[in-house]
């Protein structure tokens, strides 16, 4: 599969609106456009085929369902994943002859997907680190009460740090990216050791994400154990998340309630409203 | 000199802040350009003196970094408390807007991170995926359409409920009733992303015990472990990241990095296996 | 099917003891005569074909299986239902030559049920209001000191409502019965419109009965969680009615301490003995 | 003056209330002849004198109504209060006995209602239609039997603690404790309900999308439906319901209608669809 | 099957170890050597067929899995279960020409097992009587001060008592197993009366264990509700113990903060930290 | 003159109480023996002077039982409080340490019982015959291991935590939090022996009633049962065995001669039946 310059050029520009930060804001461009399974479809829609686009993307949405970066914490960058290891992925399913809807093809795309976004954590510090640079203008700026240039600042200058960081790697690497595919085919077959490497990573790596947001949440050991509880609803109950979301809801209250009883438990009064306002 | 904010310079600001709060991101400063950003407009319709405004701005210029979706309604209070200054009321000072500002940032980081990102954008994509099953776009629009909604409308009530309580929202965001909340979120987080591992993530064994006489295998470990607690081997691995991560400070990148390694050694001596094969 | 004169007479007496007020007092008459279930047994008793009569019961019953009437709030009249919906369904089936066992003949069933029971809340109405006329003579013995005559009022008297509105109305329908059905036969066929509304109203109509107990019940918008936990435990882990129970009652135990916790925090002492009371 | 009633008077005033509570209701007076009938016994046997006999039964022509099988512990405290009247105690009046009736019947009808008529009828009945699937008489029998056994000896239970515990009983019932417990009922009915509701509700879309090249359906919205949350549409229809009657003020007879019109248009656009035909 | 004199002075000695009071100290002998699992294997290795062991003792192990004595309680004795019961039950399976693994076989097993075990606790009350007799020597020993004779006392003396209660009855009962076993093969056929009640005893004999257990956690009646959500998880549910207990954990969290708070209101201050001591 | 217990002692004085607690075991004296075992080298290290061994010693004839895994911790607490009499702290004496015990005593040996024989060794065993299904030693081994490891370093760890607390661990232990504790843990060994008998108790009924006609069985009362609750029969068995233990007083032993007469009668009027033959 040949990717176009212009279909190239599309795609770096969507890397440029998805990653974190980006230029597409949080909600339009990193939590929409950035989610793999809105970027399947993204790069299905450039590429000519929507259905694989769809399932290779799906593929990777269930490594990054629950990416979180807290602080700037980023495990994985989307712009990469959805952007480069995509099209990438694509690519390869139709150089192996795989079909997406198989589950090698699912491992495939799914081990090009983190290869890539793990390697793509590097363009997420390049942006940031040239943003210094903008900033810098801002703080003159406001040094000179020059509010009005603190728009250009924000929202105009770092399209600059994602020329360099987004736009260009992306064109660069989908235009390489058949050769780039078939040097991997040729040195790695289906079944060596390095595939099968890089498969099984691609099971483990969701693993880090998931322990990310736990690390949030996990301040005391028991604090593991809605963790399990959740794991059990799912695992050994079978229910969907909708549904364990209803029965997490059902424990949220109680500890809701607990917690206000022990702060309060010294004030008197005002307590029976307080439960209202929830 | 009561000041009242008009409707079009509250909608500007919340726009702004919708739009920019993570373009200009850095390590350094993160939001703070966005916060900037959205609080121009008001300050501009505040204040007719040129150092007022510089007053007000400067208050912006602390470091600034929250959830973004959740963190409007910060935003909102500020805009609600810049114009009590404006009006002259002497107990809403700088330091009042930044000490508060500073107690809220870190708290609602923690429940939007692990609320918005953690539970509620995989629920949707769970969803989604559940649409999009055998590769059709239908997920994908539902996601984009749903989780948008959520976002926007979401962000514009956080931004303007805060705006309308002012300083009333801190007492109880950081008040008993927010403390219980954010314990009850935390429990409900930690239940949801359980199920999220147990449903989206899969690590399994390939491990078996073959009768050398039989040539049939009398142990199946998969089988084993899941008799013992079904979905054993992705809660360990989970917890293990985490314990590398939370105990260990070890950084995400090097947990990753671990994790190729001991998928390589999972490989060699047969434990992990994708079963793949041309 | 023809219904004769006794066989009418009987039910239009059934009708007057089962009804909401009704001559058999509300344990036996309106909760026990009263419901489908066991109205199905007696009119197949009644009418000779006992397994129809309970096939037809069943159906209707699980229409009207919440239906609670606080405070004299009915919506639907079980001595419709019963006494007069049921005859008239099995002579539906009869006449349609269809089987009660059938899904179409348990459609059939809730569907003429549902319509009967929801116009005969007026004949609930006739009664209460022909009762203010003994109530009034009641209200003249206690004047005059003629205790004894409460009897008659209360228990008597009251007989001469249900002839009114309860036993000619059953008497009636039911010898009309095969004529009525005859007509609806002709003028509805099976697969049409009207028909089609009237299977699809049976399956809505349920929902009335269950959210006129949520109105009870639900005071504020997390007061739905339990109900929703409810629809969890038997729709997505698909454990019965019983085992629901006591499930439930873990979190009624938890509710009940934190209820008392809360009342009696700023009062020591007693509450350890509290609790075993309960 | 110490008085004490016998065993039949306080028998005699039980079964009066045991059945003639509802036989003469009127939307006016609600049980409140049921309740002179119960007292009637007693305040023949407690007092000689005309004048004190018209006294205390003057006391129970104020209104009354309450959920009547729970409601027999209210008529056991007053035939213990007017016992404590007639031998002379002087903090037992007719205005003590009247506040403790009104405070009384809210509280016991809002449990009674949910716990007795919205939980065990239907759970009884639930398990006596499993048994009478089929067409088998035996799930009424057992009904009948097992329902009325609870009924008549829980209410003679009920009304005979009410006595011995007189005015103690109130303590408990409108103190902390009984707050609690209607709390812990309010939770347990609430989740009763929903499994209820799911059980013995279905409500059910039979609309499909059909390819037009292949014939076959490639969404079928109830599937879709139900996974996101098994029993969706029964769900949404009673949150409906509840929202019509509780938001905006709607009688269950508009509701009903309502219901009709919706079933109507349903068919009409292949919403809903029975899918009955000769 | 005959039992040499060596292999029943082995399983003699594994008696003297395994009981309660054993020799082998509580963790190793009496909770290791002593579960019938255990005794499984053991008397399979001593007589040769490790499946036959295994599967027999497992059978056993079902009956006694909950088996608690406190406070020196016993129902039943696993010297006698495990040493006696299973080498007899192995004798009989190998007389009556039944295959472990089959149904029929378990049954046996169970029913053999438990009669003895049964019996066996006579064998208890003898041990800690003889030991009697060295305490009269310990205490004279205390008294003069040689304390080192405690170590005789305490682990050396008591082996007399086994020798007479665990040794010598094992031996015998193994000697004669196989002469027991035929006699009651003649005795009792397999479909007779006898055999059946036995086998009937042996399903019905493990609630015994349970009950002995409820006895210590049942004070009031809502005590049972978590043994009876155990009994939902476990039946209705469907899932397996270890996840039960991660449930279980999820209440027992709640638990103990209700208690706390309910100790400690009264008590300000100090509790924020109590809690991360869990 | 501070004195420090060496390792070596304080090493000895623990696999003293390891193995030596229950070896002298008699209904009067439980394990007082092996107490003394287990302070004898602590006594012989602290004191020089035969007069204070003795003493020391004498301090430790008191009665005392409780359950042996979790009560290292008291013997830890004891070798603390003994190290801290013999440096002359003048609050332990004689009276201190034997009302600790005496206080200790009783709520350990309800936890212990119910959560480590109770719980983890039922778990530990079921899991274990999960493993041995078929025959395989594979679980008998590995609850050897698993089990023996957590006893002994569980035991271990209790111990030397005891011993460094001192008597704050008493604090801990009878406080609050160990009150708050001991509910937790009932409540968890409550649901978790519910869900052991309903995984590993099974009483079944085997009576059907058969239709004359057709010669099928129209009513098997198991299925009935279970359609009511899962497990039904199994749990009243375990609740009579409670309720004649608990409430009638009756011995465990007299228990299981009433459950030999029922299996009798059972067997003969046809309500059990094993199903066997030859
Ligand atoms: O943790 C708060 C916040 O920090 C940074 O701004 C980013 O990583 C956001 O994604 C995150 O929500
Ligand atoms: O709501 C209390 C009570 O009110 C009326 O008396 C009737 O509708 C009863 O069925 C109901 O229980
Ligand atoms: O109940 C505490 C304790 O008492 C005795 O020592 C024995 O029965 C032990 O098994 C038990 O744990």
């Amino acid at each position: 599969m040949e990717i176009s310059w212009i279909q190239a050029i599309l795609l770096g520009l969507c890397a440029c609106l998805s990653s974190m930060p980006g230029m597409g804001g949080s909600s339009i461009g990193n939590y929409t456009l950035g989610r793999p399974l809105v970027g399947g479809l993204v790069c299905g829609l450039i590429l000519g085929d929507i259905t694989t686009g769809i399932l290779v993307g799906c593929a990777m949405q269930v490594v990054y369902i629950a990416l979180v970066t807290p602080g700037g914490t980023v495990s994985a960058d989307v712009r990469a994943v959805s952007y480069i290891g995509i099209p990438l992925a694509m690519a390869a399913l139709s150089s192996y002859g795989l079909d997406a809807a198989t589950s090698e093809g699912t491992a495939l795309a799914t081990s090009f997907g983190t290869m890539v976004g793990t390697l793509g954590t590097v363009l997420f510090y390049g942006t940031a680190t040239i943003n210094l640079v903008w900033q810098h203008i801002g703080w003159k700026a406001v040094e000179k009460r020059q509010y009005k240039k603190l728009y250009l600042v924000d929202m105009g200058l770092p399209w600059i740090s994602h020329l360099i960081c987004s736009f260009i790697p992306t064109v660069i690497m989908c235009k390489l990216g058949a050769d780039v595919v078939e040097m991997i085919k040729t040195a790695l077959p289906m079944d060596g050791l390095a595939m099968k490497t890089l498969f099984t990573v691609g099971s483990l790596l969701p693993c880090v994400g998931i322990a990310i947001l736990l690390k949030q949440i996990v301040k005391k050991m028991t604090d593991f154990i809605p963790f399990l509880f959740g794991v059990v609803l799912a695992a050994s109950m079978g229910i969907n998340l909708v549904s364990a979301t209803v029965i997490a809801g059902m424990f949220a209250i109680i500890t809701y309630k607990l917690k206000l009883l022990l702060l309060t438990k010294n004030s008197g009064g005002a307590d029976d409203d307080d439960e209202e306002e929830i | 000199m009561e000041k009242k904010l008009s409707k079009k310079a509250l909608s500007k600001s919340f726009h702004n802040w919708y739009y920019g709060h993570l373009t200009c991101f850095s390590q350094e400063h993160m939001q703070t350009f966005g916060y900037l950003c959205a609080m121009l407009p008001l300050v501009e319709e505040l204040y007719d003196n040129e150092d007022d405004k510089a007053k007000a701005m400067n208050t912006y210029t602390a470091f600034f970094n929250t959830e973004p979706q959740l963190g409007s309604v910060i935003v909102g209070i500020t805009a609600g408390l810049e114009e009590a200054r404006a009006s002259g009321q002497d107990d809403v000072d700088e330091e009042t807007i930044n000490g508060l500002r500073a107690g809220l940032m870190g708290p609602i980081a923690g429940i939007g991170d692990s609320l918005v990102v953690g539970t509620v954008i995989p629920i949707l994509l769970g969803i989604a995926m559940g649409m999009s099953t055998g590769g059709s776009p239908l997920g994908a629009i539902f996601y984009i359409i749903v989780w948008n909604l959520f976002a926007y409308f979401g962000m514009k009530f956080m931004y303007f409920k805060g705006y309308e309580l002012g300083g009333k929202a801190v007492d109880f965001l950081i008040g008993a009733q927010g403390e219980a909340l954010r314990d009850a979120i935390t429990t409900l987080g930690g239940i949801v992303i359980g199920a999220v591992s147990a449903t989206w993530v899969s690590v399994k064994t390939s491990l078996e015990l073959i009768s050398a006489e039989t040539g049939e295998a009398y142990v199946v470990l998969q089988d084993q472990l899941d008799a013992v607690f079904p979905g054993l081997l992705t809660t360990l691995f989970i917890i293990f990241c985490w314990f590398l991560m939370a105990k260990k400070q070890m950084s995400p990148i090097k947990v990753m990095l671990l994790l190729v390694v001991i998928a390589f050694v999972g490989v060699l001596v047969g434990f992990f296996d994708p079963g793949l094969a041309y």
